[in-house]
Protein backbone atom coordinates (compact mmCIF):
# COMPACT_ATOMS: atom_id res chain seq x y z
CA UNK A 1 0.00 0.00 0.00
CA UNK A 2 2.74 2.08 0.55
CA UNK A 3 2.24 5.39 -1.58
CA UNK A 4 4.40 8.43 -1.92
CA UNK A 5 3.97 11.74 -3.64
CA UNK A 6 6.19 14.79 -3.44
CA UNK A 7 5.19 18.16 -5.23
CA UNK A 8 7.21 21.20 -5.52
CA UNK A 9 6.06 24.65 -6.96
CA UNK A 10 9.56 26.81 -7.76
CA UNK A 11 10.12 29.91 -9.33
CA UNK A 12 11.61 29.40 -12.84
CA UNK A 13 14.97 30.17 -12.19
CA UNK A 14 18.43 28.00 -11.94
CA UNK A 15 18.30 27.90 -8.68
CA UNK A 16 15.25 25.91 -8.56
CA UNK A 17 16.98 23.05 -10.67
CA UNK A 18 19.31 21.94 -7.68
CA UNK A 19 16.30 22.45 -5.20
CA UNK A 20 14.24 20.35 -7.35
CA UNK A 21 17.16 17.76 -8.08
CA UNK A 22 17.35 17.14 -4.19
CA UNK A 23 13.85 16.83 -3.54
CA UNK A 24 13.56 14.06 -5.69
CA UNK A 25 17.09 12.05 -5.09
CA UNK A 26 15.55 11.88 -1.05
CA UNK A 27 12.32 10.67 -1.90
CA UNK A 28 14.15 7.98 -4.70
CA UNK A 29 16.79 7.16 -1.68
CA UNK A 30 13.72 6.73 0.48
CA UNK A 31 12.24 4.15 -2.44
CA UNK A 32 15.40 2.65 -1.77
CA UNK A 33 16.75 3.13 -5.31
CA UNK A 34 20.94 2.19 -5.06
CA UNK A 35 23.56 5.01 -5.82
CA UNK A 36 23.65 4.37 -9.27
CA UNK A 37 19.99 4.69 -10.10
CA UNK A 38 20.22 7.79 -8.34
CA UNK A 39 23.30 9.42 -9.97
CA UNK A 40 21.03 9.12 -13.35
CA UNK A 41 17.52 10.35 -11.45
CA UNK A 42 18.84 13.18 -10.18
CA UNK A 43 20.79 13.58 -13.41
CA UNK A 44 17.67 13.51 -15.32
CA UNK A 45 15.79 15.27 -13.45
CA UNK A 46 18.07 18.39 -13.84
CA UNK A 47 18.01 17.81 -17.07
CA UNK A 48 14.00 18.08 -17.28
CA UNK A 49 13.78 21.22 -14.93
CA UNK A 50 16.40 23.20 -16.42
CA UNK A 51 14.78 22.79 -20.12
CA UNK A 52 11.21 23.98 -18.19
CA UNK A 53 13.43 26.69 -16.71
CA UNK A 54 15.11 27.81 -20.15
CA UNK A 55 13.38 27.00 -22.84
CA UNK A 56 9.28 26.38 -21.42
CA UNK A 57 9.46 29.35 -18.74
CA UNK A 58 11.99 31.43 -20.11
CA UNK A 59 13.30 32.02 -16.86
CA UNK A 60 9.72 34.37 -16.07
CA UNK A 61 10.44 33.71 -12.47
CA UNK A 62 6.67 34.68 -12.14
CA UNK A 63 6.28 31.47 -13.87
CA UNK A 64 5.86 28.68 -11.50
CA UNK A 65 7.54 25.47 -12.44
CA UNK A 66 5.76 22.42 -11.45
CA UNK A 67 7.64 18.80 -10.46
CA UNK A 68 5.90 15.85 -8.83
CA UNK A 69 7.17 12.96 -7.81
CA UNK A 70 5.14 9.35 -7.12
CA UNK A 71 6.57 6.36 -5.95
CA UNK A 72 5.48 3.13 -4.71
CA UNK A 73 7.38 -0.53 -4.04
CA UNK A 74 7.60 -0.69 -7.75
CA UNK A 75 9.50 2.22 -8.78
CA UNK A 76 9.05 6.46 -9.05
CA UNK A 77 7.17 8.92 -11.45
CA UNK A 78 8.98 11.86 -11.89
CA UNK A 79 6.99 14.54 -14.06
CA UNK A 80 7.95 18.74 -14.88
CA UNK A 81 5.71 20.76 -16.26
CA UNK A 82 6.14 24.27 -17.42
CA UNK A 83 3.79 26.65 -18.92
CA UNK A 84 5.60 27.23 -22.53
CA UNK A 85 4.36 26.61 -25.78
CA UNK A 86 5.97 23.46 -26.07
CA UNK A 87 8.25 21.50 -28.84
CA UNK A 88 8.06 18.35 -31.14
CA UNK A 89 9.92 15.62 -29.45
CA UNK A 90 9.98 13.43 -32.21
CA UNK A 91 12.18 16.27 -34.47
CA UNK A 92 15.43 16.96 -32.10
CA UNK A 93 18.67 16.33 -34.01
CA UNK A 94 21.01 13.61 -32.36
CA UNK A 95 23.64 15.08 -30.63
CA UNK A 96 25.63 12.05 -31.14
CA UNK A 97 25.86 12.80 -34.68
CA UNK A 98 28.78 13.75 -36.38
CA UNK A 99 27.31 17.22 -37.69
CA UNK A 100 26.20 17.63 -33.96
CA UNK A 101 28.72 16.61 -32.19
CA UNK A 102 30.79 19.77 -31.50
CA UNK A 103 27.27 21.84 -30.63
CA UNK A 104 27.46 23.15 -26.87
CA UNK A 105 24.23 22.36 -26.31
CA UNK A 106 21.32 19.60 -27.11
CA UNK A 107 22.42 16.79 -24.94
CA UNK A 108 19.81 16.77 -22.18
CA UNK A 109 16.95 14.71 -23.53
CA UNK A 110 19.96 12.18 -24.34
CA UNK A 111 20.37 12.03 -20.84
CA UNK A 112 16.67 11.85 -19.94
CA UNK A 113 16.33 8.79 -22.31
CA UNK A 114 19.53 7.14 -21.22
CA UNK A 115 18.84 6.96 -17.53
CA UNK A 116 14.98 6.87 -16.96
CA UNK A 117 13.09 3.50 -18.27
CA UNK A 118 10.72 5.51 -20.05
CA UNK A 119 9.90 9.44 -21.20
CA UNK A 120 7.34 11.24 -22.80
CA UNK A 121 5.87 14.76 -23.51
CA UNK A 122 2.67 15.94 -22.79
CA UNK A 123 0.10 18.61 -23.07
CA UNK A 124 -1.81 19.09 -20.04
CA UNK A 125 -5.12 20.90 -19.48
CA UNK A 126 -4.48 24.34 -18.75
CA UNK A 127 -1.53 24.58 -21.47
CA UNK A 128 2.26 23.69 -21.24
CA UNK A 129 4.64 20.99 -21.09
CA UNK A 130 4.76 18.15 -19.07
CA UNK A 131 7.49 16.01 -19.26
CA UNK A 132 6.77 12.40 -17.65
CA UNK A 133 9.68 10.09 -16.35
CA UNK A 134 9.55 6.53 -15.17
CA UNK A 135 12.01 4.55 -12.92
CA UNK A 136 11.61 1.27 -12.43
CA UNK A 137 13.12 -0.70 -9.41
CA UNK B 1 30.65 27.94 -1.22
CA UNK B 2 31.62 28.11 -4.97
CA UNK B 3 29.98 24.99 -7.15
CA UNK B 4 33.24 24.97 -9.48
CA UNK B 5 36.82 25.60 -7.80
CA UNK B 6 39.36 25.98 -10.51
CA UNK B 7 43.30 26.49 -9.35
CA UNK B 8 45.52 27.50 -12.47
CA UNK B 9 49.07 25.88 -12.01
CA UNK B 10 51.65 25.82 -14.98
CA UNK B 11 54.02 22.91 -16.37
CA UNK B 12 56.54 24.17 -18.78
CA UNK B 13 54.23 26.43 -21.43
CA UNK B 14 50.82 23.69 -20.38
CA UNK B 15 49.01 25.38 -18.18
CA UNK B 16 47.06 23.17 -15.84
CA UNK B 17 43.59 23.80 -14.63
CA UNK B 18 42.58 21.92 -11.45
CA UNK B 19 38.77 21.51 -11.23
CA UNK B 20 36.83 20.56 -8.06
CA UNK B 21 33.26 20.50 -7.38
CA UNK B 22 30.56 20.01 -10.12
CA UNK B 23 30.04 21.70 -13.52
CA UNK B 24 26.35 22.01 -13.73
CA UNK B 25 24.29 24.49 -15.54
CA UNK B 26 24.74 28.19 -13.34
CA UNK B 27 27.93 28.84 -11.35
CA UNK B 28 29.98 25.86 -12.50
CA UNK B 29 29.69 25.55 -16.49
CA UNK B 30 30.08 29.82 -16.25
CA UNK B 31 33.55 29.36 -13.61
CA UNK B 32 34.79 27.26 -16.53
CA UNK B 33 34.07 29.31 -19.25
CA UNK B 34 35.61 32.69 -18.14
CA UNK B 35 38.88 30.64 -16.88
CA UNK B 36 39.44 29.16 -20.40
CA UNK B 37 38.87 32.42 -21.62
CA UNK B 38 40.84 34.07 -19.60
CA UNK B 39 44.18 31.50 -20.71
CA UNK B 40 43.28 32.34 -24.56
CA UNK B 41 43.21 36.16 -23.71
CA UNK B 42 46.82 35.62 -21.95
CA UNK B 43 47.74 33.38 -25.60
CA UNK B 44 47.81 30.19 -22.78
CA UNK B 45 47.15 27.83 -25.76
CA UNK B 46 48.22 24.63 -24.30
CA UNK B 47 45.61 23.60 -21.43
CA UNK B 48 45.44 20.40 -19.42
CA UNK B 49 41.56 20.13 -17.62
CA UNK B 50 42.21 18.38 -14.71
CA UNK B 51 38.89 16.88 -13.80
CA UNK B 52 39.71 14.31 -11.00
CA UNK B 53 38.12 16.84 -8.71
CA UNK B 54 34.97 16.58 -10.65
CA UNK B 55 32.30 14.43 -9.14
CA UNK B 56 29.72 15.60 -11.19
CA UNK B 57 28.61 17.17 -14.12
CA UNK B 58 25.73 17.72 -16.07
CA UNK B 59 24.52 18.08 -19.95
CA UNK B 60 25.36 22.26 -19.78
CA UNK B 61 28.69 21.22 -18.24
CA UNK B 62 29.38 18.32 -20.82
CA UNK B 63 28.55 21.25 -23.39
CA UNK B 64 31.39 23.75 -21.70
CA UNK B 65 33.61 21.23 -22.17
CA UNK B 66 32.82 21.25 -26.37
CA UNK B 67 32.70 24.68 -26.31
CA UNK B 68 36.05 24.89 -24.36
CA UNK B 69 38.07 22.47 -26.94
CA UNK B 70 36.47 24.39 -29.59
CA UNK B 71 37.72 27.47 -28.59
CA UNK B 72 41.04 26.40 -28.16
CA UNK B 73 41.75 24.82 -31.28
CA UNK B 74 40.56 27.99 -33.49
CA UNK B 75 43.43 29.03 -31.93
CA UNK B 76 45.56 26.20 -32.58
CA UNK B 77 45.82 25.07 -29.01
CA UNK B 78 45.06 21.73 -27.79
CA UNK B 79 42.60 20.83 -24.98
CA UNK B 80 43.66 17.94 -22.79
CA UNK B 81 41.70 16.09 -20.33
CA UNK B 82 43.01 14.26 -16.96
CA UNK B 83 41.34 12.16 -14.57
CA UNK B 84 37.62 11.58 -15.61
CA UNK B 85 35.58 9.45 -12.75
CA UNK B 86 33.61 6.89 -14.11
CA UNK B 87 30.46 8.56 -13.99
CA UNK B 88 32.16 11.33 -15.96
CA UNK B 89 33.16 8.92 -18.09
CA UNK B 90 30.12 6.97 -18.76
CA UNK B 91 28.44 10.63 -20.09
CA UNK B 92 31.32 10.84 -22.32
CA UNK B 93 30.42 7.51 -23.58
CA UNK B 94 26.54 8.27 -24.13
CA UNK B 95 27.31 11.38 -25.80
CA UNK B 96 29.95 9.82 -28.02
CA UNK B 97 33.08 12.93 -27.10
CA UNK B 98 34.99 10.33 -25.56
CA UNK B 99 37.02 10.11 -28.87
CA UNK B 100 36.66 13.34 -29.78
CA UNK B 101 38.35 14.89 -26.40
CA UNK B 102 41.86 13.59 -25.66
CA UNK B 103 42.16 12.27 -22.50
CA UNK B 104 44.53 10.73 -20.02
CA UNK B 105 44.82 8.41 -17.03
CA UNK B 106 47.86 10.43 -15.32
CA UNK B 107 49.38 13.86 -15.66
CA UNK B 108 52.76 12.56 -16.40
CA UNK B 109 51.00 10.84 -19.61
CA UNK B 110 49.19 14.08 -20.59
CA UNK B 111 51.94 16.26 -20.13
CA UNK B 112 53.76 13.64 -21.88
CA UNK B 113 51.57 13.90 -25.07
CA UNK B 114 51.77 17.97 -25.95
CA UNK B 115 54.23 18.43 -28.07
CA UNK C 1 6.38 31.01 -4.63
CA UNK C 2 8.57 27.99 -3.49
CA UNK C 3 5.58 25.33 -2.34
CA UNK C 4 6.21 21.72 -1.69
CA UNK C 5 3.80 19.05 -0.40
CA UNK C 6 4.79 15.61 0.31
CA UNK C 7 1.87 12.82 0.83
CA UNK C 8 2.65 9.57 1.94
CA UNK C 9 0.06 6.52 2.00
CA UNK C 10 1.05 3.93 4.70
CA UNK C 11 -0.32 0.60 5.81
CA UNK C 12 -0.63 1.11 9.60
CA UNK C 13 2.20 -0.68 11.09
CA UNK C 14 4.94 -0.07 12.95
CA UNK C 15 8.09 0.42 10.31
CA UNK C 16 5.26 3.20 9.17
CA UNK C 17 6.17 5.47 11.74
CA UNK C 18 9.95 5.57 10.92
CA UNK C 19 9.27 5.71 6.89
CA UNK C 20 6.85 8.63 7.63
CA UNK C 21 9.74 10.58 10.12
CA UNK C 22 12.34 10.24 7.40
CA UNK C 23 10.19 11.05 4.71
CA UNK C 24 9.12 14.30 7.09
CA UNK C 25 13.25 14.81 8.16
CA UNK C 26 14.12 15.51 4.38
CA UNK C 27 11.44 17.75 3.44
CA UNK C 28 12.43 19.84 7.11
CA UNK C 29 15.79 19.84 5.85
CA UNK C 30 15.37 21.33 2.39
CA UNK C 31 13.44 23.88 3.73
CA UNK C 32 16.07 24.79 5.79
CA UNK C 33 15.02 23.78 9.05
CA UNK C 34 18.33 23.87 12.10
CA UNK C 35 19.33 20.15 13.45
CA UNK C 36 17.81 21.44 16.32
CA UNK C 37 14.23 21.85 15.09
CA UNK C 38 14.63 18.78 12.67
CA UNK C 39 15.26 16.73 16.26
CA UNK C 40 11.65 17.91 17.62
CA UNK C 41 9.99 17.74 14.20
CA UNK C 42 11.23 13.90 13.69
CA UNK C 43 9.96 12.97 17.53
CA UNK C 44 6.71 14.95 16.99
CA UNK C 45 5.58 13.03 13.42
CA UNK C 46 7.28 9.34 15.35
CA UNK C 47 4.39 10.35 18.00
CA UNK C 48 1.37 11.40 15.74
CA UNK C 49 2.24 8.27 13.59
CA UNK C 50 2.48 6.16 16.24
CA UNK C 51 -0.99 7.53 17.28
CA UNK C 52 -2.44 6.53 14.02
CA UNK C 53 -1.15 3.56 13.92
CA UNK C 54 -1.88 2.65 17.68
CA UNK C 55 -4.72 4.16 18.64
CA UNK C 56 -6.56 5.28 15.52
CA UNK C 57 -5.74 2.12 13.64
CA UNK C 58 -4.89 -0.23 15.71
CA UNK C 59 -2.85 -1.50 13.32
CA UNK C 60 -4.94 -2.97 11.16
CA UNK C 61 -2.37 -2.97 7.76
CA UNK C 62 -5.33 -2.64 5.80
CA UNK C 63 -6.07 0.55 6.46
CA UNK C 64 -3.74 3.33 5.59
CA UNK C 65 -1.81 6.00 7.70
CA UNK C 66 -2.00 9.44 5.53
CA UNK C 67 1.12 11.77 6.13
CA UNK C 68 1.13 15.11 4.75
CA UNK C 69 3.78 18.17 4.65
CA UNK C 70 3.03 21.65 3.02
CA UNK C 71 6.24 23.03 3.38
CA UNK C 72 6.87 26.97 2.22
CA UNK C 73 9.47 29.32 3.09
CA UNK C 74 7.76 30.62 6.65
CA UNK C 75 7.69 26.93 7.89
CA UNK C 76 5.93 23.81 7.80
CA UNK C 77 2.44 21.83 8.04
CA UNK C 78 2.83 18.23 9.00
CA UNK C 79 -0.86 16.31 8.98
CA UNK C 80 -1.27 12.76 10.15
CA UNK C 81 -4.67 10.97 9.16
CA UNK C 82 -6.00 7.74 10.62
CA UNK C 83 -9.56 6.01 10.01
CA UNK C 84 -10.20 5.48 13.97
CA UNK C 85 -13.00 7.09 15.86
CA UNK C 86 -11.21 9.30 17.66
CA UNK C 87 -11.03 10.77 21.40
CA UNK C 88 -11.11 14.07 23.11
CA UNK C 89 -7.61 16.08 23.21
CA UNK C 90 -9.18 18.42 26.03
CA UNK C 91 -9.79 15.47 28.74
CA UNK C 92 -5.91 14.06 28.75
CA UNK C 93 -4.23 13.35 31.52
CA UNK C 94 -1.45 15.35 32.46
CA UNK C 95 1.53 12.62 32.32
CA UNK C 96 3.82 15.01 34.82
CA UNK C 97 0.94 15.07 36.82
CA UNK C 98 2.55 13.48 40.05
CA UNK C 99 -0.31 10.68 39.71
CA UNK C 100 0.82 10.01 36.27
CA UNK C 101 4.33 10.26 36.71
CA UNK C 102 5.07 6.75 36.81
CA UNK C 103 2.71 5.58 33.92
CA UNK C 104 4.47 3.84 31.08
CA UNK C 105 2.63 5.54 28.40
CA UNK C 106 0.81 8.90 27.93
CA UNK C 107 3.70 11.32 27.05
CA UNK C 108 3.07 11.56 22.98
CA UNK C 109 1.08 14.47 22.46
CA UNK C 110 3.39 16.39 25.32
CA UNK C 111 6.07 16.02 23.07
CA UNK C 112 3.84 16.77 20.26
CA UNK C 113 2.96 20.10 21.87
CA UNK C 114 6.43 20.81 22.94
CA UNK C 115 8.09 20.51 20.03
CA UNK C 116 6.02 21.88 16.94
CA UNK C 117 4.06 25.44 16.84
CA UNK C 118 0.79 24.42 16.92
CA UNK C 119 -1.19 21.20 17.33
CA UNK C 120 -5.08 20.58 16.79
CA UNK C 121 -7.10 17.46 15.88
CA UNK C 122 -9.86 17.51 13.53
CA UNK C 123 -12.65 15.36 12.22
CA UNK C 124 -12.48 15.34 8.04
CA UNK C 125 -15.29 14.27 6.18
CA UNK C 126 -15.14 10.73 5.69
CA UNK C 127 -14.05 9.48 8.97
CA UNK C 128 -10.96 9.47 11.20
CA UNK C 129 -9.12 11.94 12.97
CA UNK C 130 -6.45 14.19 11.60
CA UNK C 131 -3.90 15.84 13.59
CA UNK C 132 -2.42 19.00 11.70
CA UNK C 133 0.91 20.35 13.32
CA UNK C 134 2.89 23.84 12.24
CA UNK C 135 6.63 24.44 12.32
CA UNK C 136 7.12 27.71 11.79
CA UNK C 137 11.04 28.85 10.97
CA UNK D 1 20.45 -4.03 12.11
CA UNK D 2 19.66 -4.19 15.36
CA UNK D 3 17.74 -0.69 16.56
CA UNK D 4 18.92 -0.78 19.95
CA UNK D 5 22.36 -3.28 21.00
CA UNK D 6 22.70 -4.27 24.45
CA UNK D 7 25.68 -5.46 26.12
CA UNK D 8 25.84 -6.46 29.68
CA UNK D 9 28.78 -6.35 32.37
CA UNK D 10 29.50 -7.15 35.92
CA UNK D 11 31.20 -4.77 38.43
CA UNK D 12 30.54 -5.81 41.81
CA UNK D 13 26.96 -6.90 42.39
CA UNK D 14 26.13 -4.25 40.17
CA UNK D 15 24.98 -5.03 36.22
CA UNK D 16 25.16 -2.69 33.78
CA UNK D 17 23.50 -2.62 30.33
CA UNK D 18 25.61 -0.48 27.78
CA UNK D 19 23.00 0.94 25.44
CA UNK D 20 23.61 1.41 22.17
CA UNK D 21 21.09 2.59 19.14
CA UNK D 22 17.72 4.64 19.22
CA UNK D 23 15.23 3.49 22.39
CA UNK D 24 11.74 3.50 19.91
CA UNK D 25 8.63 1.79 19.44
CA UNK D 26 9.26 -1.69 18.20
CA UNK D 27 12.41 -3.01 18.17
CA UNK D 28 14.36 -0.35 20.71
CA UNK D 29 11.65 -0.35 23.71
CA UNK D 30 10.91 -3.95 23.47
CA UNK D 31 14.81 -5.02 23.70
CA UNK D 32 15.37 -2.92 26.56
CA UNK D 33 12.27 -4.38 28.23
CA UNK D 34 13.34 -8.09 27.76
CA UNK D 35 16.65 -7.20 29.51
CA UNK D 36 15.62 -5.76 32.31
CA UNK D 37 13.26 -8.86 32.74
CA UNK D 38 15.96 -10.85 32.22
CA UNK D 39 18.32 -9.38 34.79
CA UNK D 40 14.99 -9.57 37.25
CA UNK D 41 14.55 -13.35 36.67
CA UNK D 42 18.13 -14.20 37.50
CA UNK D 43 17.71 -12.14 40.97
CA UNK D 44 20.05 -9.22 39.40
CA UNK D 45 18.44 -6.11 41.44
CA UNK D 46 21.31 -3.85 41.09
CA UNK D 47 21.04 -2.47 37.15
CA UNK D 48 22.49 0.98 35.68
CA UNK D 49 22.35 1.50 32.41
CA UNK D 50 24.31 3.27 30.52
CA UNK D 51 22.86 5.67 28.08
CA UNK D 52 25.83 7.40 26.58
CA UNK D 53 25.22 5.25 23.16
CA UNK D 54 21.44 6.12 23.00
CA UNK D 55 21.13 9.10 20.42
CA UNK D 56 17.58 8.65 20.06
CA UNK D 57 14.41 7.93 22.27
CA UNK D 58 10.32 8.36 22.03
CA UNK D 59 8.00 8.56 23.94
CA UNK D 60 7.54 4.92 24.46
CA UNK D 61 11.41 5.23 25.23
CA UNK D 62 10.82 7.05 27.70
CA UNK D 63 8.03 4.85 28.83
CA UNK D 64 10.01 1.61 28.74
CA UNK D 65 13.09 3.70 31.41
CA UNK D 66 9.80 4.30 33.73
CA UNK D 67 8.39 0.55 33.68
CA UNK D 68 12.05 -0.43 33.64
CA UNK D 69 12.50 1.41 37.21
CA UNK D 70 9.00 0.32 38.07
CA UNK D 71 9.20 -3.44 37.67
CA UNK D 72 13.26 -3.25 39.36
CA UNK D 73 11.85 -1.00 42.65
CA UNK D 74 9.36 -3.45 42.71
CA UNK D 75 11.48 -6.35 43.70
CA UNK D 76 13.46 -3.81 46.36
CA UNK D 77 16.11 -3.70 43.42
CA UNK D 78 18.15 -0.53 41.98
CA UNK D 79 17.87 1.28 38.91
CA UNK D 80 19.96 3.77 38.04
CA UNK D 81 21.20 5.73 34.82
CA UNK D 82 24.47 7.27 33.28
CA UNK D 83 25.68 8.92 30.34
CA UNK D 84 22.44 11.07 29.36
CA UNK D 85 23.00 13.18 26.23
CA UNK D 86 21.68 16.12 25.95
CA UNK D 87 18.82 15.42 23.62
CA UNK D 88 17.51 12.46 25.97
CA UNK D 89 18.17 15.18 29.13
CA UNK D 90 16.02 17.32 27.71
CA UNK D 91 13.35 14.85 27.08
CA UNK D 92 13.26 13.97 31.20
CA UNK D 93 13.60 17.56 32.05
CA UNK D 94 9.91 18.30 29.48
CA UNK D 95 8.21 14.80 31.35
CA UNK D 96 9.64 15.68 34.66
CA UNK D 97 11.40 12.52 35.20
CA UNK D 98 14.75 14.07 35.67
CA UNK D 99 14.46 13.85 39.26
CA UNK D 100 12.32 10.53 39.44
CA UNK D 101 15.53 8.86 37.98
CA UNK D 102 18.85 8.46 39.95
CA UNK D 103 21.25 9.68 37.35
CA UNK D 104 24.97 10.30 37.06
CA UNK D 105 27.46 11.95 34.95
CA UNK D 106 30.44 9.42 35.15
CA UNK D 107 30.70 5.36 35.81
CA UNK D 108 32.44 5.85 38.89
CA UNK D 109 29.31 8.16 40.72
CA UNK D 110 26.68 6.01 39.53
CA UNK D 111 28.79 2.75 40.77
CA UNK D 112 29.41 4.84 44.12
CA UNK D 113 26.08 5.60 44.77
CA UNK D 114 24.98 1.80 44.95
CA UNK D 115 24.97 0.71 48.66
N1 LIG E 1 10.07 21.97 -21.84
C1 LIG E 1 10.43 22.38 -23.07
N2 LIG E 1 9.79 23.39 -23.68
C2 LIG E 1 10.15 23.82 -24.91
N3 LIG E 1 11.16 23.27 -25.60
C3 LIG E 1 11.85 22.26 -25.07
C4 LIG E 1 11.54 21.77 -23.78
N4 LIG E 1 12.37 20.74 -23.49
C5 LIG E 1 13.17 20.62 -24.55
N5 LIG E 1 12.87 21.53 -25.51
C6 LIG E 1 13.52 21.68 -26.82
O1 LIG E 1 14.29 20.53 -27.08
C7 LIG E 1 15.64 20.89 -27.34
C8 LIG E 1 16.58 19.82 -26.86
O2 LIG E 1 16.59 19.76 -25.46
P1 LIG E 1 17.81 19.12 -24.69
O3 LIG E 1 18.11 17.79 -25.30
O4 LIG E 1 17.47 19.11 -23.24
O5 LIG E 1 19.04 20.05 -24.98
P2 LIG E 1 19.28 21.60 -24.67
O6 LIG E 1 18.33 22.00 -23.61
O7 LIG E 1 20.70 21.64 -24.23
O8 LIG E 1 19.07 22.31 -25.97
C9 LIG E 1 15.83 22.22 -26.67
O9 LIG E 1 16.85 22.97 -27.25
C10 LIG E 1 14.46 22.87 -26.86
O10 LIG E 1 14.36 23.44 -28.14
N1 LIG F 1 -5.19 9.39 16.61
C1 LIG F 1 -5.76 9.01 17.77
N2 LIG F 1 -6.90 8.30 17.78
C2 LIG F 1 -7.47 7.92 18.93
N3 LIG F 1 -6.98 8.21 20.14
C3 LIG F 1 -5.86 8.93 20.21
C4 LIG F 1 -5.19 9.38 19.04
N4 LIG F 1 -4.10 10.07 19.43
C5 LIG F 1 -4.09 10.06 20.76
N5 LIG F 1 -5.14 9.37 21.25
C6 LIG F 1 -5.50 9.18 22.67
O1 LIG F 1 -4.74 10.07 23.45
C7 LIG F 1 -4.00 9.37 24.42
C8 LIG F 1 -2.70 10.09 24.71
O2 LIG F 1 -1.84 10.00 23.60
P1 LIG F 1 -0.29 10.20 23.77
O3 LIG F 1 -0.06 11.41 24.59
O4 LIG F 1 0.33 10.16 22.43
O5 LIG F 1 0.19 8.98 24.67
P2 LIG F 1 0.14 7.41 24.40
O6 LIG F 1 -0.06 7.19 22.94
O7 LIG F 1 1.45 6.93 24.90
O8 LIG F 1 -1.01 6.91 25.23
C9 LIG F 1 -3.83 7.98 23.87
O9 LIG F 1 -3.62 7.03 24.88
C10 LIG F 1 -5.15 7.79 23.15
O10 LIG F 1 -6.15 7.40 24.04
Amino acid sequence: MTEETVELKLPSRIESIGEAAAAVADAARRLGFAEDALFGIDLAVREAVTNAVLHGNRQDETVPVEVGVAGTDAGMTVTVRDRGTGFDPSHLPDPTAEENILKASGRGILFMRTFMDEVGWEHPPGGGTLVRMIKKK
Amino acid sequence: MAELNIRERQAGDVTILDLEGKITIGEGNVALRSAVRKLVSEGKKKVLLNLSGVSYMDSSGIGELVSSHTTISREQGQLKMLGLGEKIRELLVITKLLTVFDTYPTEAEALNSFK
